[in-house]
């Protein structure tokens, strides 16, 4: 496809050379905006205006479903955690900030699970790449939740019990159990 | 009289014969300035060190690098995918466009950028013009602001901010992206995305609108933009300008256009360029750009066919979760993917797109294991600043903050 | 019992006795300086806010409640006073530390000073308070007016334009090159636009034939097209009063001395309530400002059918309505100044001197010369 | 190069996809094709071990051979045409590696062998394909302790045989087997048997997948966050070469590095835990009767007491030299102690005899005993000799170097200065302690029982305050008078080389960065 070039205007003529004209059209603009918005701000009619903020601890943007935000590991059906230290994530992790202890896990069929498993929530970067990364649909980012202030920095690394506070049970066939997996929901 | 005056206070003081100044100027002393790294126009932390007299600039010394983050030496210590939460944060307002030109760099080492999916390219084509908009509306928001134009800068930033919603529906992140991945993207539009976007850039549009008649015919505005740090069209090539602000002086160099890539060739739109090459024009440019890039858009959704959004490889994209889940083969994939990196061939590329302020290359070099040996970035912006210390000297303190506006210096990506 | 109290105060403190004079001056700067001048000026600084919000499509403060008590944040103003008030006050080490302090005052008290000349209602009568008094029939009329001097507006320009020391002290004391550099600007701008202003002035002087505010409402009507604006040169006078009274408050598109984003300004070394004064004394400056183009061209206090109402409401009432409407009209012409200071972008200083000296200049002598000739041939 | 009788071997020409090589005859030719860098994936062939064919991996095609042969199994012939790399024989060696993969567990989120499995590598290398089964895999027995040191998963094994070929043919000791057939084969011990012989290790190494996986390692770290650091077991006088496999400065692994002089490929069990002693009661900190302080405030308490012990009665101080030390650490001790000092009665010792077997294992349980024995000049008294020398008083003073358990205790008056490592009685009685680091962690050189010269890599750091025995003692001779000024290890092995003979042939080499596995060659 040819190069089709455009070139930009210049617009001048009387507008251009008085400062009053453009001026007031300028400001028919903004009085236009304050017009409109002026019953929503006073009364609070947001629907008929162009506010575009929020007043935000009442009203709150919903998250997309894609949302990343805080760290959750999610359970087992027995409520054990589902993670098996396979240490995906802290290999992904770009900025370093999963730490996970592995130990032997009482139960033959998992063989492993973690003993620490933090996360400094001050060090993520908030990329997803761990969730990604995950073999066993053990971390998910989807609570929709921001880390929270602390009033110390060790306060922002949430252990395990802090990350399984928002688990559920998975969902996820694992395994390839049985034939037709692929059919299975 | 004035020159006599002037004559005598050389034989008196000594004063140079040789002088800038205008004959019957009275000369004042020079005055050294430090406008940076913490100024209020200076964003993106760059410390510009005038001298100046009275309000007039004699010299310019540019100096970046404020905001230096080690970007190419993190990337020598991270996997090719783990580089990509650093390139969102690179130019941070147009973080799309960012991952696409990084992504297509390793495509094109990988040999598969022919095989990025149709679907994923479209996708590609789409975020990363959304991400082009933001780029220029925050310029043009920022510049009008620090004239002054307060009231320009939110109605751009509310338009701004519809665009970004957008695509933290589409990448779960308002700025950190991280969307892109190598051979596609990491998921498919949302459902009923398009029909928002296309509401979403109504509006947008009636944003610019109201902008345009607050700026454009104002001749406040205009005595300020025109004629200013006016670049010539060989200057432009010389310097090694690129994106609006070498448009602007009538370059009409566009990288989408004149080394088409993702499936840019297939759609109808033109390259602005200005003819006087002064701010207005970089102005006036990057305005009628966000028009064009919304005729990309709609075109893009018109045309964007249906299939699979990344690279069915299992040694390029991790394969679908579900299937990690329950076989071998593809849990093996996964590992050694995350693991070991993207086996990239050993060699090097230069690989470059349109970014926000021009062209946005990524030069790397692999040696064939899990991580580059060097992924250097050609950041447009840095190019552009380079030229600031020969636009200043003669004009006045308040016209360093219009030019630098324009040039727009995103700090992210100069400094890395 | 209330007309005890006239009858104690006529007793004691006759018409045209000095007590009497002093006691009303006194009364009328509380009333209005504090009452008025001082809550509008509060209000405005949340105004701008609020106001800006609005053509902005944005909320704007509306977090600053007494409990339940809400008002769309109107109590951001006293919010902002205490936090000011308890504000680190930090002076530079190495800036000169009288004038560091002095600075503030000198550019709060001229602007305050200057209100007095304002007339803000029709004149109350004296001993018939509780009567219908038409207008222009009271023998004894205590005008609303803090200070009723016949140079007037002279006054006016005289002690304003000692605001500027202010503003320039504020820059040289702050030992900063930015501060310094608005300081700078701010003397060459604030000395510019004054003799536009004064110009004018000086057009409404020829047409009105006085410098007495109190005078020149007087010699305008009640209808609104019987106000001072209506006539070439009169509008002419306007547009350049306006300009230059925006000029001299030092806001958008004027706002160069400042200049945010460029030099930060003469007060960047302020903090606490030094920062505060100044920033009252800009929107004081906006009150006084309406108040002048009130007066001067919109009529002051008169509205229509002022005259049927002066002649049948008691006198106390006519007068507190005839303030309230001055109040509306400084205030809808103050959210005017707003308006613009929130649409348009900033001159650059050279631009603005230009436009000071090669545009408005000659025009403001030129509307004169129009001026002079429009009341040699309409009379 | 004139062919010599004795080694000059007769060789073949064999065309290895289209180009044209020079074998010797007899070889191997999948060791051939490796040789000249085509790649072949195998999984049952090991260059130290026979080559019983089963896995079917190195399957090529020869011309006139009617199927696609083994490699691994096939001796190369002159004018042999081979190719490697032809659509039907990677197909096959796909569907091969598809049988393979086909009852082969998802394990890797558990398996310890990930990031070093050969299976992982062969698959992302050679298939890249994903699954088409979707049926029940065999299951086997998991977690099966099997022997002292190793777990075993019947589930992940792909039934190569190494580790039966290593228990057979290294350690002589057969104590695997295959039983069973087709899909339910497993890798077992014999009913009431298990895998204990003191190589038992080695099958770890060589087994491709995550079959046997060691107890000690277990779960310690995964594979690919190790760094490998080149080095030498300081277990006895054979002096194997290892790698160190360390992460984050904690060594997790010792596993042995090829090395035909001496190893091979193997190591014993014994020495595999030899890092334990390197991460456990270590002396971080120097110490005055017991009593922390400052590196330089024990420097010089050492330098005050040997000074006025040497200016008293300089035929009662003694310098103990350590058979544990290396080879610069000797001859620092030795510049120190016998040029500088003029001390005379030097003894040297180290860790008792200990049992060896024809294998690897030496009745030397000290690494550097001939380097030691070669700087130092003779009479060399043994520790034997120093018990004595303490008991009748003819010492006073002694300057140790390494923590041997000497015969000293708390209440004996004698003054002891030791250089240390480890906690032990002597540290506990010592006068002052000057920690210094282990093997491990120091570049040096040690001299195995043949004379051989082997270099050691620095893979952690030293712990707490502890330095290169050579450095402190050198700073030790700054305070008393003898200058030594050695800017590192190298300087000091350059000078020892023009000394000691034994040294003389010995190749300081280049100081190797840690390979992190992850992004060095995947082990697999």
């Amino acid at each position: 496809m040819a190069v089709t070039v455009k070139v930009v205007a210049r617009p001048a003529g009387i507008r251009g050379h008085t400062y009053l004209v453009a001026v007031a059209e300028g400001m028919w603009v903004t009085f236009r905006h304050l017009m409109k918005n002026f019953p929503g701000n006073v009364l609070g009619l947001r629907k008929k205006t162009d506010i575009a903020t929020l007043s935000y601890p009442e009203e709150k943007q919903a998250y997309p479903a894609r949302n990343r935000g805080l760290h959750r590991l999610m359970k087992r059906e027995n409520g054990d955690v589902r993670c098996v230290a396979c240490m995906m994530c802290p290999t992904v992790c770009p900025a370093h900030c999963i730490t996970i202890v592995p130990e032997e896990a009482p139960d033959n069929a998992v063989e492993k699970r973690p003993r620490i498993f933090e996360i400094d929530e001050l060090r993520c970067v908030v990329c997803g790449l761990c969730v990604e990364a995950c073999p066993c649909d053990a971390i998910r980012m989807d609570t929709k939740v921001h880390a929270p202030p602390t009033l110390r920095r060790a306060d922002a690394i949430l252990d395990m019990e802090a990350l399984l506070a928002r688990g559920e049970p998975s969902i996820a066939t694992q395994g390839g159990t049985g034939p037709f997996w692929r059919e299975k929901v | 009289m004035a020159s006599e005056a002037l004559a005598r206070r050389r034989v008196v003081f000594g004063e140079s014969e040789v002088s800038d100044f205008d004959e019957g100027d009275l000369p004042t002393e020079v005055m050294p300035l430090q406008m940076g790294p913490s100024h209020p126009a200076m964003h993106g932390t760059v410390r510009i060190t005038l001298e100046v007299e009275g309000e007039k600039i004699k010299t310019a010394d540019v100096q970046v690098g404020y905001l230096h983050r080690c970007f190419e030496k993190e990337a020598e210590y991270a996997t090719w995918t783990q580089i990509f939460p650093y390139t969102d944060r690179l130019n941070y307002v147009s973080p799309m466009l960012n991952n696409v030109g990084y992504a297509m760099a390793v495509e094109k080492l990988l040999a598969i950028d022919t095989k990025v999916p149709e679907r994923a390219q479209y996708i590609r084509v789409i975020v990363g013009e959304i991400s082009r908009i933001t780029d220029h509306l925050t310029c043009l928001a920022a510049g009008a602001m620090e004239l002054g134009a307060f009231t320009v800068f939110f109605y751009l930033m509310k338009g701004r901010e519809w665009l970004y919603e957008l695509l933290e529906d589409v990448s779960g992140a308002r700025l950190t992206h991280s969307y892109v991945r190598i051979g596609g993207v990491v998921a498919d539009l949302p459902d009923g995305w398009p029909p928002r976007l296309r509401a979403v850039l109504g509006k947008v549009q009636s944003a610019i609108r109201d902008v345009d008649k607050l700026l454009t015919r104002n001749k406040i505005f205009r005595d300020r933009m025109d004629g200013v740090a006016v670049i010539a069209k060989e200057e432009a090539a010389g310097w090694g300008l690129t994106g609006p602000v070498a448009r602007s002086t009538g370059l009409a160099y566009d990288v989408r256009k004149d080394h088409p890539y993702l499936v840019y060739d297939r759609f109808d739109f033109d390259v602005p360029v200005g003819s006087a090459g002064d701010n207005f024009d970089r102005y006036a440019v990057r305005l009628e750009e966000m028009f064009q890039s919304m005729r990309i858009l709609e075109q893009a959704l018109a045309k964007i066919p249906d299939g699979p959004i990344i690279l069915d490889d299992p040694r390029v994209a991790l394969p679908e979760k579900r299937e990690t889940y329950n076989t071998i083969e593809a849990m093996i994939a996964h590992f050694k993917l995350v693991m070991d990196g993207l086996h990239v061939p050993a060699g090097e590329i230069y690989s470059f797109s349109e970014g926000g302020n021009g062209e946005l290359g990524f030069y790397i070099v692999s040696d064939g294991t899990g991580r580059p040996v060097k992924c250097r970035v050609r950041p447009p912006c840095f190019a552009n600043v380079s030229i600031l210390p020969k636009l200043l000297p003669g004009l006045f303190i308040a016209d360093v903050v219009p030019t630098f506006g324009m040039l727009n210096m995103i700090g992210g990506e100069c400094d890395r | 019992m209330a007309d005890s109290i006239f009858a104690f105060f006529a007793r004691h403190l006759p018409y045209d006795s000095a007590g009497f004079a002093a006691f009303a001056a006194l009364l009328k700067s509380a009333v209005f300086i504090l009452g008025f001048v001082m809550l509008l000026a509060g209000i405005l600084t949340w105004m701008e806010r609020r106001q800006s919000a609005m053509m902005q499509d944005r909320l704007g403060p509306c977090r600053a409640n007494l409990g339940r008590f809400k008002a769309w944040g109107l109590l951001h103003f006293v919010a902002d006073a205490v936090k000011m008030i308890f504000k680190e006050d930090f002076i530079p080490p190495k800036a000169s530390k009288l004038l560091f302090a002095l600075a503030p005052m000198l550019a709060l008290a001229p602007v305050l000073i200057a209100t007095a000349v304002i007339p803000f209602g029709a004149p109350l009568c004296y001993g018939r308070m509780t009567e219908a008094v038409p207008l222009g029939v009271c023998a004894l009329p205590v005008e609303m007016q803090a200070a009723r001097l016949d140079a007037g507006l002279l006054f006016y320009f005289a002690i304003a334009s000692l605001a500027v020391y202010g503003t320039v002290l504020a820059g040289w004391a702050s030992h900063n090159k930015w501060a310094l550099m608005g300081g700078m600007r701010a003397a060459s701008q604030m000395m510019s636009y004054e003799v536009t202003m004064g110009m004018a002035v000086m057009a409404m002087f020829l047409v009105y034939g006085t410098l007495e505010p109190g005078a020149m409402v007087n010699a305008q009507g009640n209808r609104p097209w019987q106000w001072g604006i209506w006539g070439v040169p009169q509008a002419i006078a306007f547009v350049l009063f306006l300009t230059a009274a925006i000029a001299e408050n030092k806001r958008t598109p004027f706002d160069i001395p400042e200049g945010e984003s460029e030099i930060v300004g003469y007060f960047v070394e302020y903090s606490g309530m030094r920062f505060g004064m100044f920033y009252l004394g800009e929107f004081i400056e906006i009150i006084t400002s309406s108040a002048i183009a009130v007066t001067v061209f919109f009529g002051g206090w008169r509205f229509p059918f002022a005259g049927t109402l002066a002649a049948s409401w008691p006198n106390w009432l006519f007068v507190l309505l005839s303030v309230g409407v001055w109040s509306l009209k400084v205030f809808l012409f103050c959210a005017f100044q707003l308006l613009i200071r929130w649409t348009l972008p900033r001159l650059r200083p050279d631009q603005l001197l230009k436009l000071g000296w090669q545009r408005l200049l000659p025009l403001s002598i030129a509307n004169v010369v129009l001026a002079a000739g429009w009341v040699l041939f309409s009379r | 190069m004139a062919a010599d009788p004795r080694t000059a071997v007769e060789t073949v020409t064999v065309i290895v996809d289209g180009k044209e090589h020079k074998f010797p005859k007899g070889m191997n030719l999948l060791e051939a094709c490796l040789s000249v860098g085509v790649k072949i994936p195998f999984f049952c062939y090991h260059p130290g071990l026979s080559s019983p064919a089963v896995c079917r991996q190195c399957l090529v095609e020869i011309k006139g051979a009617p199927k696609p042969v083994p490699s691994c199994y096939t001796a190369v012939a002159d004018k042999m045409e081979v190719t490697t790399n032809s659509p039907r024989v990677l197909e096959i060696r796909r569907q091969m590696l598809e049988f393979t993969l086909l009852n082969h567990p998802i394990d890797c989120p558990v398996c310890d062998k990930a990031g070093e499995c050969s299976l992982q590598r062969h698959y992302f290398d050679w298939d890249g394909k994903l699954a088409r089964n979707e049926g029940d895999k065999v299951r086997k027995a998991k977690v099966v302790d099997v022997g002292k040191h190793i777990v075993l998963d019947q589930e992940r094994c792909i039934l190569c045989t190494r580790c039966i070929r290593v228990c057979n043919e290294v350690a002589k000791s057969p104590d695997l087997t295959i039983a069973n057939r087709g899909s339910h084969s497993v890798l077992t011990t014999a009913p009431g048997q298990r895998l204990d012989n003191p190589y038992s290790l080695n099958t770890v190494d060589v087994c491709p997948v995550g079959a046997l996986t060691a107890k000690d390692f277990r779960f310690a770290r995964r594979a690919w966050e190790l760094c490998a650091t080149p080095s030498v077991c300081p277990g006895c006088a054979t002096g194997c070469s290892i790698e160190i496999h360390a992460s984050r400065g904690k060594i997790h692994r010792l596993v042995p590095r090829e090395n035909p002089l001496v190893n091979k490929f193997w190591m014993c069990d014994e020495g595999r835990f030899t890092y334990k002693a390197v991460t456990e009661n270590r002396v971080r900190l120097p110490s005055i009767d017991g009593k922390r302080a400052t590196l330089p405030a024990a420097l010089a308490e050492a330098a005050r007491l040997l000074g006025e012990d040497l200016a008293g009665a300089p035929q009662r101080v003694g310098v103990v030299f350590s058979f544990q030390a290396t080879n610069e650490d000797t001859h620092v001790l030795l510049r120190l102690a016998l040029d500088g000092l003029k001390i005379e009665r030097v003894y040297a010792g180290g860790r008792a005899l200990g049992g060896s077997d024809t294998i690897l294992v030496s009745a030397d349980k000290n690494p550097n005993t001939t380097g030691v024995v070669r700087t130092v000049p003779p009479p060399l008294r043994t520790l034997k000799e120093l018990t004595r020398d303490l008991a009748t008083g003819a010492l006073t003073t002694v300057l140790v170097l390494g923590n041997e358990a000497l015969p000293v205790a708390a209440a004996t008056p004698v003054t002891v200065i030791v250089l240390a490592s480890n906690k032990g009685p002597l540290v506990a009685a010592a006068n002052v302690v000057l920690p210094i680091a282990m093997w491990a962690e120091v570049d040096g050189s040690f001299a195995n029982k043949d004379g051989l010269v082997q270099r050691l890599h620095a893979a952690v750091p030293c712990p707490g305050e502890a330095l290169p025995g050579w450095e402190v003692l050198a700073r030790l001779g700054g305070k008393l008078g003898v200058e030594m000024a050695y800017a590192s290890a190298s300087e000091v092995f350059a000078e020892a080389a023009g000394r000691h003979g034994f040294l003389k042939d010995a190749v300081w080499g280049d100081s190797s960065r840690p390979v992190q596995l992850r992004f060095g060659e995947s082990r697999g």
